[in-house]
């Protein structure tokens, strides 16, 4: 049968050699297995992030943001954007949304594109990752190509914020989300349970006010901890860099021996699918995710 | 009619039969309670048990029944015989599922259910079936008094529901307060927008109505007689005196705005300081225009302080809140913001209350840009710029706003007329001859908004604040002046949503009124019951406590000062009967025989025997109903009490307590509703009259020679099953302690 | 069980709370012909789950007591639980109305003994307790739904109505009662005007995910927490948390749960924050000065005379008031204490506060479930009953608003006088 | 761009008098839902930095309703949001507080009121220059940036500090030292500062910060 074709917008961390390489790194197999085809948005540029408001103002951030869905519109026609990063997918919703209801910022929008050489209708619908797994692909479809198990795995489904609030997933609650869970379970690892599963990392401020980020950091992963969590799985490459890598600065501050792997679901998906841990960009890791590779070598 | 037959059904089932005697019950009734007749069934409630009992009525000429079954609150239906006077002996609720099971409870089960039939058969036999009293003339008009929003809203109702209507209005238009609203507040979706007032339409539709009559410039200046036969005098402003025939009363006399001048404090008195009314003239006036001041001076910003001399803690202003006001300040916000959106227009308030759609509007306010503050006033200053000092209370500071103007919401004093306490003391003086007395009740009097020419005074009894409102929450309209209601804000503080329905529903209560004073039938809460006190009048000694205690003021003194009791008006609680002293009042089927003669039915074994008896006189409403459900949750108690429903602790008559004590009963319990403020008798105070008697009974004990112990009153609620077990059971501790009643084998 | 005869001078109630008792009762002891159809197998409603009434703290099973002995003495009113309306064709003067009446499996020979109940062992939710939520209270299969309920007659529950346990309950049955053989029935009445009184009913706790109710078990709602308090209720009165079953005395209420909320409910609920005073005193009457309550609100809406029973709750030292929507509620682990977080606006202070128990002041909606209105009905932003078009049916009570029983009953005796009017307007044009 | 800000500040002042809530309906992002708050307070109590906050958002509503102008965008809470959205899903009266405080932030920071040096305000404003530059954020060239946003010393300084977690990511391939030299960008980097440049020139008309 046709593959899937969706347009895809990777998103200025998923880069290679940046910090969120090893998403894209374990999507391939994800994408293999489940007959999904991603084609690049071309010459696609950065949403604006959570902290480009400032300098950015509203209309430029918009803009940026339009620019991406009309080089889809027009490049990749009939196809949903999709993206792996919350903040990309949040802000190209955000202003799908917005523009689809003010008709005078998707006019001036257009003023603005036109410099681009660029115009938007504005028919193209923005999705994350995620929603395009749980909604067109489905349960039964994820878990059909599994052929190791994740089986004694006890993984902490760390949800965050921007996959999950303002919009999140359809049918999701926002306070208590499961899908991350069921995804864990769906690869047959064990979802721990833990009560910072939808808690701010703090991630926007992570270089402006580094204490008060690092704080949000050390709940989350002692609360994983005490879950009895062999690791952490997130959607968001923003929870994921932030939650991983400052574990050693906490450590450094408080005396704390906090080592605890922070992984993307894909990662998880890829190597239960039989990826090698290369593959699933685990040597992308800067807190090794050991047992999850002990897993891919079996 | 026929000679009376009497004649007793004695059910064996639900274990009736199992744990007790039936056929030494059946002795019982036909040697001891002399019934011409003594039937037992194994399943007596079933179609065919009744039907039995039917025949027996109708082809063996029986009158009198006395049913042996199950509680008088199970199988009403099955168990009412309209022709017939019935008894009940509760036998189920009332023994088998209270006194403890086993064989050493043998006894004491069988006596107690002895006891009961015994008791059912006296009773019976002085019960008459109550007869009726159906009037071939009378008055079905519906009097409204007040021609306001409350008014017009229960005159249209009544007379759409066919009912002829007379108006009585002081002022020389029908519209009362509304009518100087420039708008009211929304009372139908989207809940946004102020709506008209429809003053004018309603107005209209009374003019042209075939069946109201309006007196304006008018007041009532005297209110005689009774439900279905009230002989009304209209006064004209002329001075010209109309009388007008009614059967029922709606009292929709409204409020008064609370004086702003009593808030100096809050700029009262000062220029560009107003109240709510105030600001509405000026609406009025501008209409749909700028809002000017008094000065001329076009408003261009305006503070609403809400809760002005309301919630007031300090004693000083009104204690409560009048629930109108926040939405009332909404709106007139919006008449600024809806002429002009660059007013500024701030809502000072603590809480804001808009509940139900309130909410809406609300929002809708915001969206207009009106500013609301959460801040309470301290001080404000009127003059050219005014000033409003206040302590924001989520900025947490102490702060002040300017405004052009500055309006007070103040509160609703109700329209009540004369203060009934208040009339009492001064009327008591003034029968003890006292000339100032006198003079002072002409002047209270003459403030009376009913006239009411009633023994207890001219007006309704006040509640809470002054305002005429029911003390009872399942019972909005349950009235202490039976046939009269009141309606709208003098009622209670209302919007004027709430004032229309409420006043919907007063004209069907006035509705109700007339068409049971016509069959004559009790009003709420003995709905339709047809039994009515008749007194003896050669026996009456005119001590007055009758006409005094009735919470109903159904009693006046006839010119010979004879109680004269007015029927329509009447509540059938008894307390008159539980009041007289030599015992002339009493109702066909509740009287002091029918109680007295079940207590000395009772079979009182002597001191040996070890064996005491327990009176309990019980509330029919609650504290039966909860010793019933002790049964029905089979909860034991002591099987030495024998219960009687009375129809209120005020009907409890003092020489039944002295009856049993003589007849050598160890002591007697009574069980009625809570007393003081929060009072729950229906009868308002049939509780706390028989507090106060027994308290007087100590004297009568003592000549007795018997410890005051002996007789005890308890407050119980209907949720006491537990609880009246328990106190049934420490009694009788209690008296087994204090050992058997001296009086025993003298009775 | 067939309907009874009815014309176009008959006015159909529906819903048997204390406003349907009421509209039915008003008019009947007008005079009136009154049909009054419950849904469930007794009457009484929702006031006969609260212990106690506000402001006066007295009991509505008294109020009960008297409109049931005003019910079976009059004959103008006609009883019909377990029955729905399905349809309603016709209009105003006169309606033709469907009813769809469940079978009891009890006949009117069941006397109330018991004795069926003793022979079943299965066990269903106890809805008067709420024991579908976190009272967890169950009864038998065959039951008497509560003490004061009227018609006073066992049910046998549909699940057993067709096993062994449905035989041994009708075997058990001295009076040939338990009537296994009743279908399901429908029949057709000719009325004039219809009052809807068809109630209100809790906002569902779960929607509300920031506090717990669905996560946590100590985290129950206000409806509940009646019956807790209730010596009737499933803990004999005792004021047991679900969670461990300890006494819970430092009690937390949380105002505007689901109420004045664009997420779930738009309108002020009105009620709870009377409720909450009142509940309050539950605490205070069960722990004396050992209590503790603190009430969380944004406005405290004790309106027109309520007024001073807030004063006097505030006056209670054992009760406490913060200007503040709770943020979120967690759990302490060790405990199973719930975990408020919040700020109190007054003065912006944070809180994060252990309490024993929290109880949610859920908000009034129009009940659904059963409840089947015509296209004619006019309905507000929030679904209650403003009227109908045709002028011939009308809202009454809680169905109407969210009220108060005090007011609801008001609403109920003036739906009751229009209905009235319909039914003289078509008496008088047909005399014409 | 001081000189600017403060006559945009004097025409602000000038245009809506003392009428602040007008001002940031007009010129903040979703300014017009402040007049909507009900100060039930679940926004202050459910942002993750709450403590951090000088005044929490239903505060700044009120003080915004008050005409606290100065306060309000000299204050630094706004710059606390780290996006999660956890007071726009709970909000009773459904306010985009997120985006509010956002916007507040930009007008403040546009005007020049906002705290000076408030590093949230400065990484912002370096996240958004090295965007503009290359159509895309390059990660180490923004982090060095951060790191040196003090000046020399205090650059090798946190550069020093954040070594672990530099090589760690070095060490993950997460950290490319190649992106020193060219890297990450949009090929049309000129169509694309040309539009960013139109949409500010148009938000700024509107503003009347032009």
């Amino acid at each position: 049968m046709a593959k899937k074709q969706y347009a895809f917008y990777p998103g200025c961390s998923s880069q290679k050699g940046a910090t969120a390489s090893n998403f894209l790194t374990s999507l391939d197999v994800v994408v293999q297995k489940l007959d999904l085809q991603l084609n690049e948005i071309p010459d696609w540029n950065c949403c604006g992030a959570s902290i480009g408001y400032a300098e950015g103002g509203e209309l430029p951030r918009l803009v940026i943001n339009a620019r991406n869905l009309a080089i889809a519109e027009k490049e990749l026609p009939g196809q949903d954007m999709v993206s792996g990063c919350p903040a990309c997918w949040l802000a190209t919703r955000e202003t799908h949304e917005r523009l689809a209801e003010h008709a005078n910022l998707l006019a001036e929008t257009n003023v603005a594109l036109k410099e681009a050489g660029l115009n938007l209708n504005n028919t193209v619908r923005a999705r994350h990752m995620t929603e395009v797994l749980i909604e067109d692909i489905g349960w039964d479809a994820m878990k059909a190509p599994v052929v190791k198990p994740l089986d004694h795995l006890k993984i902490a489904g760390y949800v965050g914020c921007q996959t999950n609030r303002p919009f999140g997933i359809a049918g999701e609650s926002f306070e208590n989300p499961k899908y991350l869970d069921k995804m864990i379970e769906t690869v047959g690892a064990e979802a721990v349970k833990y009560d910072q599963k939808v808690t701010c990392c703090g991630g926007a401020l992570a270089f402006s006010e580094p204490d008060k980020s690092q704080k949000q950091i050390r709940d989350i992963v002692e609360a994983a901890y005490d879950g009895g969590a062999d690791l952490i799985v997130t959607p968001c490459q923003l929870c994921q860099a932030n939650v991983e890598v400052y574990q050693s600065e906490i450590n450094k501050k408080h005396g704390t021996k906090l080592n605890m792997p922070v992984v993307y679901y894909t990662q998880l998906m890829s190597i239960a699918y039989g990826g090698t841990a290369q593959q699933a960009g685990l040597d992308g890791q800067v807190i090794k995710a050991d047992k999850l590779a002990a897993i891919a070598k079996k | 009619m026929a000679d009376n037959k009497f004649a007793a059904y004695i059910c064996s089932g639900c274990g009736i039969g199992d744990v007790l005697n039936v056929g030494a019950l059946e002795k019982i009734a036909q040697k001891e309670g002399k019934m011409a007749m003594v039937k037992s069934h194994p399943f007596l409630c079933n179609a065919e048990g009744v039907q039995m009992i039917r025949d027996d009525v109708a082809n063996e000429g029986v009158t009198h029944l006395c049913i042996a079954a199950c509680s008088r609150r199970a199988k009403a239906e099955a168990f009412s015989f309209p022709t017939a006077a019935v008894a009940r002996a509760n036998l189920r609720e009332g023994v088998i599922w209270v006194v403890a099971e086993g064989s050493d409870h043998d006894e004491i089960r069988q006596e107690m259910a002895e006891d009961y039939v015994r008791m059912g058969c006296a009773e019976v036999k002085k019960m008459i079936v109550p007869g009726g009293n159906v009037k071939e003339s009378s008055s079905k008009r519906i009097l409204v008094v007040g021609g306001g929003i409350s008014g017009m809203t229960a005159a249209l109702a009544a007379a759409d529901a066919g009912y002829e209507v007379v108006i009585v209005e002081k002022s020389a238009a029908l519209g009362g307060f509304a009518r100087n609203l420039l708008k009211r507040v929304p009372f139908s979706g989207p809940y946004a927008e102020p709506q008209a007032t429809g003053v004018e339409e309603m107005a209209a539709r009374i003019g042209t109505h075939p069946r109201i009559k309006a007196h304006l410039n008018s007041t009532v200046a005297k209110t005689a007689g009774a439900p279905g036969r009230f002989q009304i005098s209209v006064a004209q402003e002329s001075g010209a005196v109309t009388e007008e025939t009614v059967g029922a009363v709606v009292q929709a006399t409204g409020f008064t705005t609370y004086d702003i001048a009593r808030l100096p404090e809050l700029g009262g008195g000062q220029a560009n300081v107003v109240d709510q009314a105030g600001l509405e003239a000026m609406a009025k006036q501008a209409n749909g225009g700028a809002i000017k001041r008094a000065d001329g001076k076009e408003v261009k910003s305006v503070v609403f302080v809400q809760c002005a001399g309301q919630r007031d803690t300090t004693g000083t202003h009104l204690a409560y809140c009048s629930g109108h006001c926040c939405a009332t300040s909404i709106k007139q916000a919006m008449y600024f913001k809806d002429q002009n959106p660059d007013i500024d227009t701030v809502v000072m308030y603590q809480d804001l209350r808009v509940p139900g759609m309130g909410e809406d509007f609300y929002r809708s306010a915001q969206q207009k840009g009106v500013i609301f503050t959460k801040g309470k006033a301290g001080k404000v200053s009127g003059g050219d710029n005014c000033k409003v000092e206040f302590r924001d209370l989520i900025l947490d500071e102490d702060t002040a706003a300017d405004a052009d103007l500055v309006v007070l919401a103040t509160g609703q004093v109700p329209n009540a007329g004369v203060d009934l306490d208040v009339w009492t003391e001064i009327n008591t003086k003034a029968e003890g001859g006292d000339e100032a007395a006198k003079q002072q009740r002409r002047d209270l009097e003459a403030t009376s908004v009913l006239k009411l020419a009633y023994r207890q005074g001219p007006d309704m009894p006040q509640f809470k604040y002054g305002f005429a409102d029911s003390h009872f929450i399942c019972f909005p309209y349950e009235t202490r002046r039976t046939g009269i209601y009141a309606t709208g804000p003098v009622r209670r503080p209302m919007d004027m949503l709430q004032a229309q329905e409420d006043a919907t529903g007063a004209a069907l209560k006035a509705i109700q009124a007339v068409e049971n004073a016509q069959q004559g039938r009790a009003a709420h809460p003995r709905a339709w019951d047809l039994s009515f006190p008749k007194a003896r009048l050669e026996g009456c000694t005119q001590c007055k406590r009758c006409t005094v205690e009735c919470p109903f003021g159904a009693i006046d003194e006839d010119e010979k000062r004879f109680p004269l009791f007015n029927e329509e008006r009447c509540r059938r609680c008894g307390t008159c009967m539980g009041a007289c002293p030599v015992r002339v009042i009493s109702f066909e089927n509740y009287s002091c025989d029918t109680v007295g003669s079940q207590i000395k039915a009772v079979n009182v074994p002597d001191e040996f025997e070890e064996k005491p008896r327990i009176l309990i006189l019980a509330c029919e409403n609650d504290a039966y109903p909860a010793l019933d459900m002790a049964g029905i949750q089979r909860i034991t108690y002591s099987a030495f009490v024998r219960a009687i429903p009375v129809r209120c602790l005020g009907s409890v008559n003092t020489i039944w307590i002295t009856d049993a004590l003589n007849s050598g009963y160890d002591g007697v319990m009574m069980m009625g509703c809570k007393k003081g403020d929060d009072y729950q008798c229906h009868f308002v105070k049939g509780s706390e009259m028989a507090h106060y008697r027994m308290s007087k009974i100590g004297d009568t004990l003592k000549q007795l020679g018997l410890e005051p112990e002996r007789v005890q009153t308890q407050e119980v609620a209907i949720t006491d099953n537990a609880r009246v077990a328990r106190l049934i059971n420490e009694y009788v501790e209690q008296i087994n302690e204090i050992g058997p009643s001296p009086m025993k084998g003298f009775g | 069980m067939t309907a009874p005869i009815a014309t176009n001078q008959t006015i159909l109630v529906v819903g048997g709370g204390i406003s349907g008792m009421t509209a039915a009762l008003e008019a009947a002891e007008c005079g009136k012909q009154v049909i009054l159809v419950e849904k469930t197998p007794t009457l009484g409603g929702r006031t006969a789950q609260l212990y106690r009434y506000f402001p006066k703290m007295c009991h509505p099973t008294c109020g009960l007591e008297i409109n049931l002995k005003r019910i079976k003495g009059n004959p103008n009113v006609k009883v019909m639980t377990m029955t729905e309306v399905t349809a309603v064709a016709g209009s105003r003067g006169n309606y033709a109305v469907t009813l769809k009446v469940s079978p009891r499996y009890v006949n009117e020979n069941c006397t109330t003994c018991g004795e069926c109940a003793k022979a079943v062992t299965s066990e269903i939710a106890d809805a008067f307790n709420y024991g579908d939520g976190k009272t967890a209270a169950k009864l038998k299969a065959a039951y008497l739904p509560h003490m004061m309920a009227y018609p006073q007659r066992y049910v046998i529950d549909a699940s057993i109505a067709g096993t062994a346990e449905g035989e041994a309950a009708r075997a058990a049955c001295k009076y040939g009662a338990v009537d296994l053989d009743m279908k399901e029935e429908t029949s057709q009445l000719n009325v004039g005007a219809v009052v809807w009184a068809t109630g209100w009913r809790p906002f569902d706790a779960n929607k509300i995910q920031p506090y717990g109710y669905d996560r946590y078990p100590n985290v129950i709602t206000s409806v509940e927490f009646e019956r807790l308090a209730d010596p009737r209720g499933p803990t004999g009165g005792r004021i047991l948390r679900p969670g461990d079953g300890k006494e819970a005395k430092n009690i937390a209420f949380i105002q505007c749960a689901g109420s004045r909320d664009e997420n779930y409910l738009r309108h002020c609920s009105r009620i709870c924050c009377m409720a909450t005073l009142k509940q309050t005193q539950y605490v205070r009457e069960a722990f004396g000065d050992d209590g503790k309550s603190t009430v969380y609100y944004i406005d405290i809406r004790a309106i027109d005379r309520f007024e001073d029973f807030y004063q006097n709750v505030q006056n209670d030292k054992t009760v406490g008031f913060v200007k503040s929507k709770v943020a979120r509620i967690a759990e302490n682990r060790a405990n199973g204490n719930p975990i408020l977080h919040g700020v109190d606006t007054e003065g912006y202070h944070r809180y994060a506060v252990e309490h024993d128990l929290v109880v949610l002041a859920v908000g009034m909606e129009p009940e659904v479930t059963g409840v089947k209105l015509p296209a004619d009905i006019i309905q507000d932003s929030s679904n209650f009953i403003e009227g109908s078009k045709d002028g011939g049916m009308f809202g009454a009570g809680a169905a109407s608003s969210p009220l108060d029983v005090n007011r609801a009953v008001q609403s109920a005796t003036a739906a009751s006088l229009k209905a009235i009017q319909v039914i003289h307007k078509t008496a008088s044009t047909e005399a014409a | 761009m001081t000189t600017n800000a403060n006559s945009a500040n004097q025409n602000a002042l000038a245009r809506y008098k003392n009428n602040f809530l007008k001002e940031v309906e007009a010129n903040v992002e979703d300014g017009h839902m402040v007049k909507m708050c009900m100060q039930c307070g679940v926004c202050a109590g459910s942002c993750p930095l709450g403590p951090a906050w000088q005044h929490s958002p239903q505060k700044i509503f009120m003080m915004i309703r008050a005409g606290k102008r100065e306060e309000v965008l000299g204050s630094d809470s706004m710059w606390m949001c780290t996006s999660c959205y956890n007071c726009i899903v709970r909000c009773p009266r459904q306010l985009p507080i997120t985006h509010i405080m956002h916007g507040l932030a930009n007008y403040a920071h546009r005007l020049d009121l906002a705290p000076k040096g408030q590093p949230t305000r400065e990484i912002a404003k370096l996240f958004w220059d090295n965007l503009v530059k290359t159509g895309r954020v390059n990660e180490l060239k923004f982090s060095l940036a951060m790191y040196f946003k003090d000046g020399f010393g205090q650059g090798v300084k946190n550069a020093m500090a954040m070594q672990a977690t530099g090589l760690g990511l070095l060490k993950a391939k997460r950290l490319n030292p190649m992106e020193l030299v060219g890297g990450h960008k949009c090929k049309d980097i000129g169509g694309f500062r040309k539009m960013v440049a139109k949409a500010r020139e148009i938000e700024d008309r509107r503003r009347g910060l032009a």
